[in-house]
């Protein structure tokens, strides 16, 4: 029997990110933000090409989204007035987008209603009323403004509000995070015991090998299956406890 | 068939049908279309012209009835239209027309597709002025094409639209941009 | 200059002119054209609106009005219509729409921050089925508005937004929203 997956369509990453949370009944703050980051960042790496144009705002997205997963996960991260706005601003158009996308839900409903047929208003027979700016360059004139005015730059990504950042970039901003949140054991990176989810544990840990097999971090087990401590090379004092 | 229609109900469809269609009406048709009887037709219309706002009357010869302006506004609206046909054509109606001259022939949809406007009141203005006119149109018969009226190329002193400054090469231009925009639109199908 | 017209003048006139000129008129226009105020005009529209009882309807955008049939005909209308109607709207015209309709006008840059994705091409073909109007933006002059239209109210069957689903309910929370996120931050970038 042949399998047929859905692939749902998603509009742009406002709408995958709130179709994320609304599938969790969550409500839009930083925490569910930060439950959601994982699937959102697997359901953009899953895509096989980003929307053209939209690319950057998806990118854009997962960076504010790595931030607050990062501050969850790293309580010593202090954030910059910038990266507390990109936040605040996220939250804010995740929630003015829910409710526009509801009322668009409503205006479906409202579409089945009768709708209001213009009047057919008497017309007057034509009579050939000349107008002096009808012109031969005159018309041409309007001709090359139609030209001009078609929109024969859709096909090239418009330029984006924010500065476009790579996939790369966010890892190493994530890494810069971690080497100054200077020495802290994996529990805590993880939060191993506080209710988290197992699989939230493993990808931190993925996270977490990923930013060791860079050597950014040196990560030390006293025993097995003991805690990880985590340690960044190039700050020599420790100062966590 | 319409049993529990209410003589107000009638005289509501009435109105609604003669401004609808904008033509004179017979009180047979009338009765036809709604499913009611002569008689209630009858009392409908009378239900109808007592209930009338002013701008609007009733004319009734007998036969049909049809609906006009009330004749204590018709000297300020016949001097509207005049005002409306006689000024400059502005920006929108010279578009209209060099789509129409450059690309036509067009149906009105095409036209709001190169101007990405709506075109109605300025096709009307158009077409009212004898610069342009509708005829049917052969691949789809619920639509019109709009083409150049003779005047109009006589009042442009060419003979045909190839007479046009630079024709041939607007024209391809304009094809072109179609095209490209339309290939695009195929491939975000959820556009709109 | 018409010191002696009295509203119900003004209402009948309204009436005559949106019937004979068959379009949508700003209220700027019938003020001009009457040489009545602005106010007399908001005052003979509340007037003509409230007798409205029958198959016409007034639909108002807000800037502009049109004369429809009231919706108790528009089954009737639907059948005798030659014309077919597309009411499809896809996902993407409906968001654009709805942040228009709930939270407009607003300019393309503010419907794309809204949505996180480019809505040139849906807001172009939502102007070209005459959906939503471009005006200019007083606020800025490089950039134009984008606001609902008397074709759009029609479509959905309402005479104005307020009819719309919880259209009251929906507006009051999208502004404290915004004053909530403005009061936060003061150092917002113009965006919405």
């Amino acid at each position: 029997m042949p399998i047929s997956i859905k692939t749902p369509i998603y509009e742009g990453p406002l709408d995958l990110l709130l179709e994320l949370i609304e599938k969790r009944k969550l409500l839009i703050n930083d925490i569910a933000l930060a439950m959601v980051t994982e699937e959102y960042l697997a359901r953009v790496n899953s895509m096989e090409s980003l929307p053209v144009g939209e690319t950057a705002e998806f990118v854009a997205l997962a960076a504010t989204l790595l931030l607050i997963k990062s501050r969850s996960l790293l309580p010593l991260l202090t954030l910059t007035d910038e990266e507390s706005e990109d936040i605040k601003e996220l939250e804010y158009r995740l929630a003015v987008y829910q409710l526009v996308k509801n009322a668009a839900k409503e205006l479906v409903g409202q579409l089945e209603e009768p709708m209001l047929y213009e009047g057919t208003a008497q017309e007057m027979s034509p009579a050939f009323i000349p107008d002096p700016s009808v012109t031969l360059s005159s018309l041409h004139g309007a001709a090359q403004a139609l030209i001009a005015g078609f929109p024969q730059h859709l096909a090239l990504p418009k330029v984006q509000v924010k500065t476009i950042m790579s996939i790369e970039e966010m890892i190493e901003r994530l890494q810069e995070r971690v080497t100054s949140a200077l020495r802290l054991s994996f529990k805590e990176f993880a939060g191993v015991g506080k209710n988290k989810e197992r699989g939230e544990i493993i990808i931190s840990f993925l996270a977490l090998l990923e930013l060791v097999k860079q050597g950014i971090i040196k990560a030390t087990q006293e025993r097995d299956y003991g805690d990880i401590t985590l340690e960044s090379d190039s700050v020599s004092t420790p100062s966590y406890e | 068939m319409n049993e529990h229609v209410t003589v107000e109900e009638t005289s509501a469809h009435i109105e609604a049908l003669l401004f609808a269609l904008g033509r004179p009406m017979s009180k047979t048709e009338l009765a036809k279309k709604l499913g009611v009887s002569s008689e209630d037709i009858a009392a409908a219309l009378l239900i109808f012209a007592s209930r009338l706002t002013g701008g609007i009357t009733l004319v009734d010869d007998g036969a049909q009835v049809e609906l006009r302006t009330a004749p204590a506004a018709s000297l300020l609206i016949e001097q509207l239209q005049k005002e409306e046909y006689s000024r400059e054509i502005g920006r929108a109606g010279l578009e209209a027309l060099s789509a129409i001259l450059y690309r036509g022939p067009l149906t009105r949809a095409e036209i709001d597709f190169i101007r990405g406007v709506n075109s109605t009141q300025t096709l009307r203005t158009l077409t009212m002025r004898a610069l342009v006119r509708k005829v049917s149109n052969p691949k789809d018969e619920r639509s019109f094409l709009y083409e150049p009226t003779t005047e109009l190329m006589a009042l442009l002193g060419v003979r045909s639209v190839s007479e046009l400054p630079a024709y041939a090469e607007t024209r391809a231009k304009l094809e072109q941009l179609e095209a490209a925009y339309r290939a695009r639109e195929e491939r975000v199908p959820d556009a709109l």
